[in-house]
């Protein structure tokens, strides 16, 4: 559906609706929104061929804010919605924005399933590891011990990680961004609309109202070269200011470690290089957290296949090749008729 | 000539799974030359065939309702499965039974009392025989009269031999042995040869009623004869020898030969005809009418998970069907779906139902086109998932969070969800509604014939999606429905945005403003309102438009009611009868016809659920008649109930 | 003495958040004297208070309240919050609002039109002024009114300025710069400083209506003292500034301080309680009463996770919080819960209520005790989350697959809400029936006093879990109650299995049996409507227990409907109230009860849903009076509502 | 609860209950209710104390065949009721049985949720790859391909792999059996009872009816010693009829591959020994399929930590501690409360 006469002229602007917006001051879904728009721009689908669904949430007020098509739907069920949309209309573009409490709490089994089918959806979760719409309580995503409404004494449950559970559920595309990364996040979103299949993509969002600094550990702009690992399919796992840390397998124990180019006789040639394809690699990337490791950012994982609506527009072509649909009379007398004279 | 009316072959009716040609019956014809001399002939008769889940009952019932609809009697048949897939042999919650009625009258239900049971096993007679008519003929096999298989069933005696079925003519065969005997020609095990015990049986009540055995024959050597011939020789084998078995055999008292003349039907190709395929059909040729694909989302259910089985098959009319993850996705990808253009179509039962509620909510607040199939079974909860009930009517008309109005449809009979299931498309779209289909297990499974229709006769009504972005408002109304413009997205100029929190009147922005809540609420009451305006004024099923006793009837009590009414009638008692098939919005005239009459009597397979909303409504006092055993009514029932009332 | 009628104060009442020891009210007295002079005695006023969310409106009126309570007057608040966490400063839809009605007479309601409104920004004044009673007192913070300020309410000329308040009496005053003023001396930001606005007018308030500040100062003390002195140094120099400016300034005409005699209350200890606070202390005195553990789970969704972040708070009283994956998650493990022994209990609003129908059926087929709070919000769908409304009285009463009767209890304020979760545990506990508490937006948030009741006179219903063996059947009913018995996993030989597939009478196995599942059907509405036995019959609100018309009402109409009533029946109208309690079933002598009157009005924030149950149940054409603006009945509309009746 | 008195004498017919088994003759069930039965009368727990909940299916109907407590709720909740259960009284051994669709499909959400949180529930996932109950539709765990009533033209979506799945979602003990398997699923049973936190076990179920011989590739008795690979905890994953098949790390690509020891130089010594506290190890064997690797049988992963409702009563203990509850009437005079005289 790309219709290259209009996408050389497409800007941000062309996707930015006339709502104003109503997020908090501050909040990191501002940031996020200009990295949307703008990689929509360069991506270059008209923008009548561009949907947004999003379950209930902040992050789920997205669609209102984008000029193309937009459904705000009920609480969970955006990738569910998403998929009937995309089984009726193959060939729009389909984005699905949901908060972690959204995705993963109420929606984790949509979310799951979806990720399995490999329906063909863009699927970005700003995880800000809280609930913002409903005040502040805690989110699957949330870290143990998180003070808030409805933990008084703090969360007990173990968070999940958006990305390792995506693995596990069986996702062909998993990748990170940083909401403030408004350089990145525009490549990532790229990759992932030109993954055919679910492309699941954690970006992490600071709400400055529930849970602010959240991600302060890696998120930060100064730190962020010490704290983030930006990974790129065919070179190494480098990262650091000076560019000499670097992530190596430690066979052993069958995990990862880090390492420093140039100390202790390590070389370059000690250091991974990154193979998306690699399931088992992106499982490790995934389960990295500060401050122990940097903070995995970029398209850990992608490994397509044939998407789950082209393989039901397949069999349906398919059928139609082998039984053609000979007009409604064939079919409401195709079974044991006889004739009354 | 009958005296009982006529069917109202004016509602489309019909078929069944597999293949076959049209052709005109002759198969009867031959059969009927050899019992010319010494058979009875009767109006009607009520046979229930019961066995082992494993005995084939099905089959045979399906087989033996195929010759009689070609045979050109009218029908009506009742499969009751066992919940089990397959339960131990021999057990009594493993049997398994299929009742037909058949007749050369107007027949519409599968018949309260059998005339004649065939038990396969004693299971199968302890379990039936209390609905037995007293008088009542029972076939059994003698052979499986096993002490173990007596035990099984829970008699401590052998009821054949201690008198304690006084009240029936007992016929006592040794079905099993006469079978393996049959068979003992084609080289099968005894296990298969066994399994050919329905046939021996198909073979003589075939015999009985006057069938020739050509059909089956093909039909035996069609399905096996290629794969598997010994087992289809052994399975005509079988047959044949049930057949000779009737015409040679010595028969006790009462047993004899009948024959039933063929019911008056007006011209036209036939098939018989359950309401799952007929939903299903309906919707398929809804959606043609419109000019929409169809995108059937579901989640499986007993005794829902029929719709999307039969839509599997049907991907060449453009039907896509998705198997979900649950019924919440199910209901919400259908709701996708309708928002990209195609009709959202999802279905289930009353535990999924009450899962899709939020869901509906949104497409009402959306206003986007959806149909709802609710094959109704027993609850509450789990309830008894092969046992049918009407008991979902709250839930359809009031089951949501805040005042959500939509319409909601009720189908009478297995051929009559084909119209429903057209008009539930035809309203939904025009409407932009969701729009609620009321079926249950007794209608998903029972088979009628249905004369098929002339689809290029169908009105189309081809949805206009909305194209021109001039003065274009995702929530500006059409004056005269009231419905909002659908538009596909993919459409240049008409990017939109819409949601479940409440939009304002025109632009469906966002919107908190007090005064437009209201008007939203008010706009979203009258537009369901109004489809009165569009829907058929109720018309009397029978009797006059005043008087004594009306019974107003919804969904699959139609045939008991239609039943009961006409013998009343014929009784010369002054009983109406009115069957709802809009239960939301109700037609115009219906609180003004139910006046008109001194009583008005519901029965309902629920505790009193469209009791409440005529009561509510037209301020009626309206009294219900409940039955909630699983079971659709007796005709004796509501005319008892009749009675009652008219005596009160 | 008042003409008025005095409170109930049969029903309890109470309390706030953040805990303070009980004390006598003596802070009033200090300021009574400085106003002597020159103050006017009125009765009472409407106040609210507006601004942007972050002008800590919500704080100022939960401190106004406070000393208004302790100065002994009568009360009722109700705040306004934006659906947005933070919008942007200035904007229309971020202005946040809190108004209270307090008075020396019964305060029922939050007031209709407010007398005085104070107005932080231009677009506090734009969403407002509209309600503001004609001739009311407006103080306006007009260094706010910037030309970026005006412009982004949508105003296009500063209103102060263009004569298009006429209508009002406008005080101007510069807040923001006398704040700035008057923090200079403590050590803050401009911008920490200007957040101090709120205190200054909360000063200049307590000055308007007689109020001392030590209490005020005492809090901020409290809370900021320690942490951030020069915070709570310039919050409370703010406060004194805006205090004096009161006593100092020149005043425009009509404004001056006023006195409000105390309200008569009862004796007893008090405090101001939401009915979020009230419901949530109820579930824990019902569940001691009984002598029950809580396992509270749920879901957050706005109005309704104040009960969850209550509860949590309150470990010590044997309460386990559960903050679930999702509402079914929710409800389930609250019926797991119940199944194991303690009292399960869970809380939503209308979606979420609407997802957890499936669940609530298993709990009605098991027969568990289970308590469902449903604090109700304008829907459909997502609708209007901040927004109160009574529309889920469908979903609770019908909304469910197959006939699944369980108790509906309404509750009619803030303080009501603990005598009613009390009465939910006491059915649901001795009755093994799911309960379901219907509150809403506005009882959830607005305040009131309450009378605390001595715990100590509480009637324990102390729950008797089964232990003995002998004869012991799960669905064994009591031959009173029909409840079956609870028994505890852990029990040694009580073993035993339960499920959602319909149960045999008594032994509670799986059963198929049609005419058991008739059994069970009526089994379960019997003991549901046995209920009736076991509640108050319905006592008249106020009136004649007969007569022209009488207002049914339930909920959170309360307020309006008892003023209303009141004022006509001062007037002379002959009007009454009856003020329902027990949606589910109804008191025994209701319908007889309503019958009395020429004519039944029922005011309900929804489309007619009370109206309804009443038309069917009694067949009493009661006549609805229906409002869906998101906002509550005002008297007026209630008055105007009554006299068109009277009328007609 | 473990009551050693009675422990000693209890045997499988102690748990079996009067209910006639309703299971279609031939089904895999029968096999693994005997082998719980066995499980349980060896973990010696008093029946009273013992509580089996269950969501709908045919696996589902297992709690009525269960002389202990039992709860056969609806379909996919499970989970989520037995959370409750133990919320209420952890003191109880709680046993949650599901199928494929229950857990996975419609109960995914709740299996996930269980499992992150680690809620000592004992999980028995009866997989059949297909629908039983609903009479043989294609379920999550279905084949690519599958014909089946609702896919009449072969199933399209990537079945999800359950261990997989569980370890995605973080969950702390995994392990696997076979219906077939009498003499090995009491002990992964026994396991799974003395995990404390959230134990799941898949089971493998031949559905005799809809999906007859779905695990023939590995569940059949004379192929299993080729086909299986019994892990053990510290012992080689060694495997084969002659014992001299083993698994290792293919260090180049980071995966699992089969050698034989004693050809091209293979020692016993290049076998990965079994470390089933290893994530990664875990991942690994979870995802080995027949026919090119042997399937994993035994205890996957397995890596302790405190059970949530431990937690929980933790926390209550500690407020208890710090603020005692002083009887009602404090707390209705916790507020701003004044007196009227
Ligand atoms: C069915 C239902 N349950 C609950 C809610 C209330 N609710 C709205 S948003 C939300 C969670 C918000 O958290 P998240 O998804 O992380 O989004 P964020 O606001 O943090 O962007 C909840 C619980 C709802 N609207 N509907
Ligand atoms: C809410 C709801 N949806 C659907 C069903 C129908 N249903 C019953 S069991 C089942 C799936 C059975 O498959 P599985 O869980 O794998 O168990 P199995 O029968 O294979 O053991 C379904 C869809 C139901 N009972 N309730
Ligand atoms: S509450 Fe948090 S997530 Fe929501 S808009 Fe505000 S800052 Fe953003
Ligand atoms: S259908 Fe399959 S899983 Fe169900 S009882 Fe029968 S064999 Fe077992
Ligand atoms: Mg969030
Ligand atoms: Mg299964």
């Amino acid at each position: 559906m790309n219709d290259s006469a209009t996408a050389a002229h497409l800007s941000a602007k062309d996707f930015t609706s006339d709502q104003e917006i109503r997020w908090c001051p501050g909040c990191g879904d501002y940031a996020i929104v200009k990295s949307v728009r703008k990689a929509l721009a360069e991506i270059g689908t008209p923008t009548e061929n561009v949907v947004f669904v999003s379950g209930i949430g902040c992050a789920a007020r997205f669609p209102y804010y984008m000029a193309t098509y937009g459904f705000h739907t009920i609480h969970g069920r955006a990738p569910a919605i998403a998929t009937g949309v995309k089984l009726a209309n193959p060939e729009l573009d389909v984005w699905v924005v949901g908060g972690d409490g959204d995705m993963l709490s109420i929606g984790g089994n949509h979310t799951l399933h979806v990720l399995r089918r490999n329906v063909d959806l863009n699927i970005l979760l700003f995880n800000n590891e809280i609930y913002g719409l409903t005040k502040g309580q805690y989110s699957p995503t949330s870290r143990e011990g998180t003070l808030s409404p409805s933990t008084p004494m703090g969360s007990l449950d173990h968070p999940v990680m958006a990305t390792s559970l995506a693995l596990g559920a069986g996702a062909r595309f998993v990748a990170r961004s940083v909401d403030t990364d408004q350089k990145h996040m525009p490549k990532v979103l790229t990759r992932a609309h030109d993954h055919k299949g679910a492309s699941f993509v954690e970006i992490f969002q600071n709400c400055i109202v529930y849970n602010d600094g959240a991600f302060s550990a890696f998120g930060e702009k100064k730190t962020a070269p010490d704290t983030q690992l930006h990974v790129e399919h065919g070179q190494p796992l480098i990262f650091g200011a000076s560019g000499n840390k670097g992530i190596r397998v430690n066979r052993d124990i069958l995990a990862l470690e880090v390492v420093t180019v140039g100390e202790n006789g390590i070389t370059l040639d000690d250091v991974l290089v990154h193979d998306e394809t690699n399931r088992t690699l992106a499982g490790w990337l995934a389960r990295m957290e500060a401050p122990e490791f940097p903070v995995a950012i970029g398209v850990l994982y992608c490994d397509p296949t044939e998407s789950y609506e082209a393989a039901v527009m397949r069999q349906i072509e398919e059928a139609k090749e082998k039984k053609p649909a000979k007009g409604l009379n064939s079919l409401l007398q195709s079974g044991h008729t006889w004739t009354v004279e | 000539m009958k005296s009982r009316p006529l069917r109202d072959f004016e509602s489309a009716r019909h078929f069944f799974r597999l293949s076959m040609e049209s052709c005109v019956s002759s198969d009867g014809n031959a059969a009927v030359k050899l019992a010319e001399v010494e058979r009875e002939e009767i109006d009607a008769v009520v046979v229930r065939f019961a066995g082992d889940s494993g005995d084939g009952i099905q089959l045979t019932g399906g087989r033996f309702a195929e010759t009689t609809a070609i045979a050109g009697q009218d029908l009506e048949t009742f499969p009751d499965f066992p919940a089990e897939i397959r339960a131990p042999i021999g057990t009594t919650y493993g049997v398994s039974a299929f009742q037909i009625n058949f007749g050369s009258g107007a027949i519409l239900t599968s018949g309260d009392a059998p005339d004649v049971l065939v038990a396969l096993n004693p299971a199968a007679l302890i379990v039936n025989i209390e609905e037995i008519k007293p008088g009542g003929l029972i076939i059994v096999d003698s052979g499986s009269f096993s002490a173990k298989n007596l035990q099984k069933a829970g008699y401590k005696a052998n009821p054949l031999e201690d008198g304690s079925l006084e009240k029936y003519r007992i016929f006592p065969i040794d079905i099993s042995r006469l079978t393996l005997e049959a068979v003992s020609g084609a080289e099968v095990s005894k296990r298969d040869g066994l399994r050919c015990k329905n046939m021996w049986t198909l073979g003589l009540i075939s015999w009985m009623y006057d069938r020739g055995l050509t059909r089956t024959t093909d039909w035996l050597d069609g399905k096996f004869g290629k794969s598997i011939p010994n087992v289809a020789k052994a399975n005509i084998a079988a047959l044949k020898a049930g057949h000779a078995f009737g015409e040679t055999a010595e028969m006790p008292d009462g047993v004899r030969g009948f024959t039933i003349q063929p019911a008056e039907f007006e011209p036209g190709v036939y098939c018989t005809v359950t309401g799952t395929e007929a939903t299903s059909w309906g919707l398929v040729t809804g959606a043609q009418l419109a000019g929409l694909k169809i995108t059937m989302c579901s989640y499986p259910i007993t005794p829902a998970s029929g719709v999307l089985h039969v839509l599997a098959r049907l991907k060449s009319y453009d039907v896509t069907t998705f198997q979900a993850e649950d019924e919440i996705a199910a209901v919400c990808a259908a709701i996708g779906a309708s928002y990209a253009g195609a009709l959202g179509v999802t279905s289930s039962s009353g535990p999924g139902i009450a899962l899709k509620t939020e869901a509906i909510g949104l497409a009402i607040a959306t206003e986007l086109p959806l149909i709802i199939v609710n094959t109704q079974r027993a609850g509450p909860s789990t309830g008894m998932p092969t046992k049918t009930e009407q008991s979902d009517l709250y839930l359809s008309v009031y089951g949501r969070n805040a005042d959500a109005p939509l319409v909601v449809l009720a189908a009478h009979s297995s051929a009559d969800s084909f119209d429903v299931a057209i008009e539930a498309v035809r309203l939904a779209t025009k409407y932009m509604t969701p729009v609620v289909i009321l079926s249950d297990t007794y209608i998903a499974n029972a088979a009628e014939p249905w004369r098929v229709p002339d689809a290029d006769h169908f009105e189309p009504f081809k949805v206009e999606f909305r194209t021109h972005s001039t003065g274009f408002q995702p929530f500006m109304r059409d004056s005269e429905t009231l419905a909002r413009p659908w538009v596909k997205p993919g459409t240049r100029g008409l990017e939109h945005r819409i949601g479940g929190l409440e939009r304002a009147y025109g632009s469906g922005n966002v919107s908190y403003d007090g005064e437009n809540h209201q008007r939203m609420t008010d706009v979203r009451f009258r537009k369901i309102e109004r489809i009165a305006d569009d829907i058929p004024l109720q018309a009397m099923e029978s009797g006059a438009d005043s008087g004594q006793l009306v019974v107003l009837g919804w969904g699959s009590t139609y045939g008991p009611i239609s039943s009961a009414v006409g013998h009343l009638r014929a009784d010369g008692k002054t009983v109406s009868h009115i069957h709802l098939r809009y239960i939301n919005p109700m037609p115009k005239n219906l609180g003004e016809l139910l006046a008109r009459f001194d009583k008005v009597l519901v029965p309902e397979m629920n505790m009193g659920q469209l009791t409440t909303m005529v009561r509510d409504r037209f301020m009626i006092e309206a009294q219900g008649l409940h039955k909630v055993t699983g079971k659709p009514f007796r005709i004796s029932e509501i005319e008892d109930g009749i009675r009652a009332s008219l005596e009160k």
